[in-house]
Parts: structure tokens; C-alpha cells; sequence
């Protein structure tokens, strides 16, 4: 068809886990900046994040 | 008898029950598991277990009548139902083996017996006092019925449908849920002309309407009967059968009434109601770490209002030990706690229903189904149904709904996605195996995330 | 003829090529693709689909033959191999049709006929000269044989074991690989005497040395013979029959021998050396996005070095199309892309072998590995086998290894846990539906995260 194709809406660049696990220790991703290559927010940007 | 101390009372062996004792002793705690029938409780001996042993053999007896369209020259000449009882009981028998090897290897000291809670963190078995720092309660359920209709004879709960020693020519099945209709689905594959009676609008109705209607079609196809949005008003039996009668006039005559309308929480007589612990209509109500009003007194399984499942039963006895083991367990999610009625075909969900999402998103969900006609390998095993996903406006993936043959066991991946709020774009750059039934979740994906592969954008 | 132009020109309608007209298409660029044979290429006309369909025409035979271990009275009495053409023709055709509507829908200028690619960026079919913005490089892959030994007569590739019209009594099954452990396996269960040999010191070579084990265990049940790290010498036939001799001085004699050593890639002939395509053994040469040595000229599938597997030309078309479309995909982890053995039991892994994982990350990788015999639903459908989890020391899961009936369907849930990096603590509280064999994969999480359920701690 020729519709448009839905739009997925936001991904933050981080995989779901890293992002689950950001939800739990109350890390908000959009305040990071990632390390991993094309700025891709790693489980360590995250732990540091959450670290008081 | 003298009494007893520990830091865990349980009462009830169960899903709900054993998933406590053993999390709790792996954390160091002593443990002790009071229970008055067989551990592993109604999955194991009278609900999940033998249910899917029938219906394997019920699909080794669809594949063995279906074999021409295969090529194989299969033939199939009925079911023996003692070797069926035998098979069934074999399986149960060597995971009971495997279960009563895990008490003991996490020493868990198990009373066989009938306890009674007596308040504040006693359990009494038979004159003895067991007193915990903490008590467990997981009694479970038992199959309910409806006003006025009396279990016996022909009139069966799931419990003795399973231990049927004979084929009915006729049943019907009084309930459209998850166990009415995987004992029709096992049933008609047997042999059996078969009537589902349901009181909702649908079959299957807690889940998704997608659901239900690729259900009902299936069950057309099959030639299973089924009489949705009609109330059941009575039945009578005698030596020659059960008439069912409906509220639209109609009668139904059947060898067997099945009834499978519901599972009630097993709380009255076990002295919860004389300590105080707070109920709603039978059931135990808890907080969201499972904590009933009573101090250091807990509830898990089927005895907690939502889902009656085992495995939720597992997660909330792991929940409940290590909560009392001092470590800082997260709450569960219900709705994402997987679900699967596996019936032929099989239907399976996590996460929320499209009309949930709606209620809790707003009009803005979208939604996107995909045929299993495309899918290779369900075109293989010939079998038809479809996936559906829910998404929220602008976020993650929040419900999948499978039906099909063997879908069942693509809930698994559909369940990381919605606990771990992958969005579409997540998984479309995962291309999944080919030729898998796994690859009508990654093009619904793909096809959600604006680049379907195998169908038209 | 006329010339034409389009923004790409695709050389080979197989996985590998049609995924990248089909992706190229809804972004928008206008694309030739050139195919001589049929849309669909190896994997749905003599690869992954007919195979599939042989091996579930297996299934259901052994089914019928074991139903009594079921209860179920199922009498197997042969196999019909024009029935079983029929069925595996008539899947074959549905998802012919299928693509080719798709191939319609997304307006693809399909040119029959055998292409050659002219240097620059054009291809030359018959005279006609097709010259893009872009080509893609897709002719994929050929069943090899190994000198001296040619095919014809009762020695024959996978292409003409597709299409036999007889089940053979004997055979020898030359190659341990996912092809010839497959064919094995479904000729066993048509009632042939079966011996593989395989030069290599186990069947599947590739896969974790685990599954290999459990694989090799299970057709030693089957009475599937294999012969491992013996090298084969030469085949004579006859009217009579094939005789194959070995290293070792053995002399096999069968009536069939199926040569499964391997394929080579399709890149002879078509104009790659003339035009100065970097080659090596015949594979076309590029970089991580597919790109070749020549300007413009992309490489996928078969024909590039790696594993030849139908998605994983999927994946490498898909990514091609997207970065001559202009966007930013990501390069692919070739480890990231599931693997599947569809035998009798099966095999399925994505990720790092244990070897290849020590060889990455030390000798600090842990791994763990659960047996099928505490899985449900695995000793339901009466199969053996287990799931092996591989581990980064302090870090996330990087490889699951499973064999067992119908586990090539779990590998869409490890396919999201290797990919996303997940620890075994993301995946443990997760709790799986209870019982499917999901459940495996989850109690392996849950030991490795040092919270076992239904295993010993
Ligand atoms: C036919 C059928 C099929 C099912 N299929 C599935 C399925 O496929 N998948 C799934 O997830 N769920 C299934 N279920 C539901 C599942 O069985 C329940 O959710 C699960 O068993 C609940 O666990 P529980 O620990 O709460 O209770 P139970 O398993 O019922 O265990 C309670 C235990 O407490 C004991 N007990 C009760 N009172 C006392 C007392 N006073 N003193 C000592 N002991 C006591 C009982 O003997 C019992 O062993 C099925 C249920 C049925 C009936
Ligand atoms: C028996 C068998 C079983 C398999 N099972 C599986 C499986 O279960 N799962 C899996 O993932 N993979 C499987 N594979 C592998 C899979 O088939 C290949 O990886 C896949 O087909 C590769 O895709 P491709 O596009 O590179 O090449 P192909 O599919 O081989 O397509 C190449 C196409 O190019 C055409 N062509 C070649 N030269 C020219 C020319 N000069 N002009 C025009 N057209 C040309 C050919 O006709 C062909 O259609 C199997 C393979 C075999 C042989």
C-alpha cells in the first residue's frame, strides 16, 4: 500500500534491558550521554548514573 | 508433639507454595512446607501437567488422522485411554520424583498434614504448633460450580475429567475459558462431539477479541461447537446422560457435562477468617509485595486475586522469600506475566489486550496484526492464526497476542519484549530464523516499525 | 531491447536479493531485479522450505509410529513420496505466490533472465543493459562436491534428494553438516539405515561441542550410524548400488550417497572477475556494510563469506537497501544471527561457542547447562536434551546453545538476549508460562543468576 509507514515513536539509545534496568534504579536515559559507539548508553552509564 | 520454630511456616506445597520454600531456603532461611495431599499441589497432579499430556497425545492423534495430507500413511484407530492414564501418569510421577529430590536437597522440613492458621505466625497440624518468623499461606483453589448444579455422576469438574477411563461420544463443556476449552480441544481430538456453553459474548474471554475470533474459527473449522452469550439454566442427568439446558430454550443432550466455570479460592475452614486475615469474597487480598493485613503473614497463588496460573504462583512465592530475606525484590507486573491456553490451535498473550491499552493510552494505540498464511514454517505444520501487537502512542510495545498451533512457545520471546518495553525498532533489526514461527513476531516488528519484509507495507 | 536505468539493479532474486528489492522499494528507489530461474531463489525452491517440509512429513510419521507410547492406537504404514511431494509442492507454491505478489506490490521491475554483471554498475541480461545507481551482488550458492567425486546416477546433492520418488533402504550421508544431518533425519524416520560420515571429529562441527554431544546421543537412540573424523576415499556405483570406501579402510555399501559437503558460492561465469570483483575462494569480498572493492557495488547472501543462511541474506539485503536509501544502519554481529539444525531433535544457538567465547573474553566465561529432563513440557513430548548458556565473566550472556525437539522456536527469545546484551539478571525474574519449554531457557537464567527454581542450587 502506499500509506505511510506508522511511526515508531522515541527509541532512547539504549538496549531494553539497559533501559529496564535505568527505569528501576530511577535513572533518567535522557540526561546521559552514552559511551559505547554511536552513543549508545551502556549498563555501566547507567550503574554510574544511579550511583548517589 | 513438641513444637516447632522456623523462619518460614508454609501452608500449602503447591506452585505458589514450594517456589517459597525453595527460593527461601536457597537464601538460608529454615523452612518448613505443611502439606495435606502430594507436593506440587493441583499444576502438577490435576491441572497444568496432565492437562498437557492429554493434549499432546490428543495432537499425536490429530497428526496420525491427518497423516495423508503429509504423505504418511498414518492410520488412526481410537484412543486407549489406559495407556493414555498410563503416559499421563508417567510424566506426573517422574517430575513428582524430580520435586520431592529438590525438598529434600534444600532441606526443607516438610509436615504432611492438614495445618490450620492460628494467628499470629502459628500453623497447627494436627496438635502440633508450627511457628514461624513469617508464615506463607498458598492453599489454592478448587473447580467451582454454579447454583443448583451439583457435581457427580455425569456432572464433572476438570479433576475427574482427567481421570476419565473412556471416550465420551457426546460432552458438553459447561465454560469457554482456558480449561473448558483445552479439554473440548482434547475431547474432539479424540473423538468426541463436542459443545462449548459459555455465558460471555466470547470464547476465551479474558483475552483479546483477535483472540477469541481466531479461536472460534479454528473451533468452526474443527467442528467444535460452541454457544457463546447464552446462560446455562440447568441440567439433569440419568443412566442414559445429562440434558443441559439453556436460557435461550434450547436443550442439549450429552453423555457428560464438563464444568470449567471458574476456580474458587480454597481459604474457608483453614482458620484464616477467625485470625483476621482481610478477604474479599474468598480471596486473600495482599499488597504488591504480597503482604496480607496481618504482620509477617503472607499469601501467594490462587488464593490472591488475578491470574491462576503457576508460574505467577512461582514468581510470588520468589517474590514473598526473598522479600523476607531482607533483599529488595521489585513487585511483578500481572499483565506481564505470560499466558498460554493450549488448546489446537494454542493461544498465548502477554502484556495488555488492545481494549486495555486504549483505557490506559488513549485512542492513539495502534495496532498491527500479522497473517500466519505468510509465515513459512506455520504454512508447514498447516496451521492458521495470526499475531497481533498492541503499541502505545509513541512508546514501547504493550501487548502480543498469538494464535496458532505451537504459538505457545513464542511467548517467551513476546514476554521480554513487554517486560523489558522494547519498542518495534528494537526488535525489526533482529531477523529471525527462518523458517521458525518465531519470524511472525520479527515481520510484525518490522512491519510495526514501518519496514515489513514478508508483507505489503 | 532498450536500455534501462534505475537507482538499483539486483543480480540474483534469491534471500539475499529480494530482500533488498523489497526494502530498496518502500524507501522509495526504483529497482531492477534479475533473476534466471524462479523468484525465491535456493531457500524456498530447494533449501530451507521444501526441507522443512520433508522433515515435518518426518515428524508426523514418527508420531504415528510412536503413538502408543501416547495411548494413542496410530498405525504407521509407510510413506507415500508422491503424497509427500505433493505437500511440500504445495507449500512451496502458496509462498511462491505470496512473493510474487509482493514482488508486484512493490512495483520491482522483475527481469527474467541470466544477467551479467558488465563492470560499472550495469548488468547485462541477453543485451539488454541494466545500469543502476547501485548493484547488489546476490547469485548465491552451489552444492560442492569433493574431487573425483561427481554427482549423477546414486550419488547426488540435496537438490536431487529434494526430489527422489522412492525412500531408499540404505544411505550414506557424506557431511555431518546442518544439510546432511537433516536429510539423516528424515530418512530415518522414513525407515532408511542411515550412516553419515563426516571428516571433522563430530556432526555439526560448527555449532558448541555441547551440542554436538546431545545431538550425536540422540541419533544413537535413533540408530542413525555416523561415522566422525574419518575421511572419505571414493564411491563406486552400480545397478545394484553405491559403495563407499574410507580412510580407514571401510567399505559402506548403500543404495543411495548423498553428498552434503558444503557449498560453494555462485560467482563463476557471471562476470565478477572480468569486472575486477575482489574475490577470495570465490566469495566476493566486502566490508562491513556489504559494500565490495568496485564503487557502488554490493555484495549479499551466499556469495559473502560467512553463514549461508536464507535470514541472514534478509538481514544483509535489508541493510544494503537502507544504506543506498541514505539512512545508518548498523553494521551486523554475524553472531547475532540465529542458527537452526531442523533434525530430529533439534539443534539452535546464536551467539558464542564456549570455545570462541574463552577465546574472546579468557577463561573467566562461565557457563551453565540445564537438562530437558527437569523441563515439563520437554518430558511431555517425550524429548531429551538440554540448553546451554554461555557467559561473559562480569558480563551479559553471549551465547545459547539447545537441543531438543522443537527448540529451534526458543531461539527467538536468546536471539533477543544475546543481541540485547542481556545479563542472566534481566532475564530472571522473569518468570516463563508454565509448561512450555520456554521454561529451559528461564531456570537457565535463573541458575546462572544464582536463584535456580526447579534445580538443584
Ligand atoms: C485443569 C487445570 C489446568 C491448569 N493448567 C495450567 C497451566 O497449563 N498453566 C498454568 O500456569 N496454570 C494452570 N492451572 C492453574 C494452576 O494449577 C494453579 O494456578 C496453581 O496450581 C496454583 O498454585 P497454588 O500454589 O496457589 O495452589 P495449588 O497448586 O492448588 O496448591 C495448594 C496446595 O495446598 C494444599 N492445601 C490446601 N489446604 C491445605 C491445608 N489446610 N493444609 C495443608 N495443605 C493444604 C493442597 O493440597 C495443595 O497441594 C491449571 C489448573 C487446572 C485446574
Ligand atoms: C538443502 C538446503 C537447506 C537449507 N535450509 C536452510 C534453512 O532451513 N534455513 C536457512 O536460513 N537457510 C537454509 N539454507 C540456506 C539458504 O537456502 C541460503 O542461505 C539462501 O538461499 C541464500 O540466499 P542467496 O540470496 O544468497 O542465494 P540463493 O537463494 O541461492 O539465490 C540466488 C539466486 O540467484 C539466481 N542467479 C544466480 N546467477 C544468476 C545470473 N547470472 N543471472 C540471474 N540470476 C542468477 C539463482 O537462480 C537464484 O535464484 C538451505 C540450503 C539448502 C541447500
Amino acid at each position: 500500500g502506499a500509506a505511510a509507514p506508522p511511526r515508531g515513536g522515541y527509541v532512547p539509545l539504549a538496549k531494553p534491558p539497559v533501559r529496564k534496568l535505568a527505569k528501576e534504579l530511577g535513572v533518567d536515559l535522557h540526561t546521559l550521554s552514552g559511551s559505547a559507539e554511536g552513543g549508545v548508553i551502556t549498563r555501566e552509564d547507567v550503574r554510574r548514573a544511579a550511583q548517589p | 508433639m513438641t513444637d516447632a520454630e522456623a523462619d518460614l511456616v508454609i501452608l500449602g506445597g503447591g506452585s505458589g507454595g514450594y517456589a517459597a520454600a525453595f527460593r527461601a531456603a536457597e537464601l538460608g532461611l529454615s523452612v518448613t512446607l505443611i502439606e495435606k495431599d502430594k507436593l506440587g499441589g493441583t499444576c502438577l497432579h490435576r491441572g497444568c501437567i496432565p492437562t498437557k499430556a492429554l493434549l499432546h497425545a490428543a495432537e499425536v492423534a490429530d497428526s496420525a488422522r491427518d497423516g495423508e495430507q503429509f504423505g504418511v500413511k498414518s492410520v488412526f484407530e481410537g484412543v486407549d485411554m489406559a495407556g493414555v492414564h498410563k503416559y499421563k501418569d508417567g510424566v506426573v510421577t517422574r517430575l513428582y520424583k524430580g520435586l520431592q529430590g529438590l525438598a529434600k536437597a534444600h532441606k526443607i522440613n516438610y509436615v504432611e498434614g492438614t495445618g490450620t492458621f492460628s494467628g499470629g505466625t502459628t500453623v497447627t497440624v494436627d496438635g502440633t504448633r508450627y511457628t514461624g518468623k513469617n508464615v506463607v499461606l498458598a492453599t489454592g483453589s478448587y473447580s467451582k460450580s454454579l447454583p443448583g448444579l451439583d457435581l457427580g455422576g455425569r456432572i464433572i469438574a476438570s479433576e475427574d475429567a482427567l481421570k476419565l477411563d473412556y471416550v465420551p461420544k457426546k460432552a458438553v463443556v459447561l465454560g469457554g475459558g482456558v480449561i473448558g476449552v483445552e479439554f473440548a480441544s482434547v475431547w474432539a481430538s479424540f473423538g468426541t462431539e463436542v459443545t462449548i456453553v459459555e455465558a460471555l459474548p466470547r470464547l476465551v474471554p479474558n483475552e483479546d477479541e483477535f483472540a477469541s475470533k481466531q479461536l472460534e474459527r479454528a473451533f468452526r473449522r474443527r467442528k467444535i461447537a460452541f454457544k457463546t452469550g447464552v446462560k446455562f439454566t440447568g441440567a439433569k442427568q440419568d443412566d442414559n446422560g445429562v440434558s443441559v439446558s439453556l436460557e435461550s430454550g434450547e436443550t442439549l443432550e450429552a453423555d457428560l457435562l464438563l464444568v470449567a466455570v471458574g476456580r474458587g479460592p480454597n481459604t474457608a475452614g483453614h482458620g484464616y477468617d477467625e485470625a483476621g486475615v482481610q478477604m474479599d469474597r474468598g480471596f486473600v487480598l495482599t499488597d504488591d509485595l504480597l503482604r496480607t493485613n496481618l504482620p509477617n503473614v503472607y499469601a501467594v497463588g490462587d488464593i490472591v486475586p488475578g491470574l491462576q496460573l503457576a508460574h505467577r504462583g512461582f514468581q510470588q512465592g520468589i517474590l514473598v522469600a526473598e522479600h523476607i530475606a531482607g533483599l529488595d525484590p521489585k513487585p511483578i507486573d500481572e499483565a506481564g506475566i505470560p499466558r498460554v491456553t493450549y488448546s489446537h490451535p494454542e493461544v498465548a498473550s502477554v502484556g495488555l489486550t488492545e481494549a486495555a491499552a486504549k483505557e490506559k493510552f488513549g485512542s492513539d494505540v495502534t495496532t498491527l496484526t500479522y497473517d500466519l498464511a505468510g509465515n513459512g514454517k506455520s504454512q508447514i505444520l498447516k496451521t492458521s492464526g495470526a499475531v497481533k501487537l498492541v503499541k502505545a502512542p509513541d512508546g514501547p510495545v504493550v501487548g502480543l497476542h498469538l494464535v496458532g498451533d505451537r504459538v505457545g512457545e513464542l511467548i517467551g520471546e513476546a514476554q521480554l519484549i513487554y517486560n523489558w518495553e522494547a519498542f518495534p525498532e528494537d526488535v525489526a533489526p533482529l531477523i529471525h530464523a527462518h523458517p521458525t514461527q518465531t519470524e511472525a513476531l520479527g515481520e510484525a516488528h518490522l512491519a510495526l516499525a514501518g519496514k515489513p519484509l514478508h508483507t505489503h507495507g
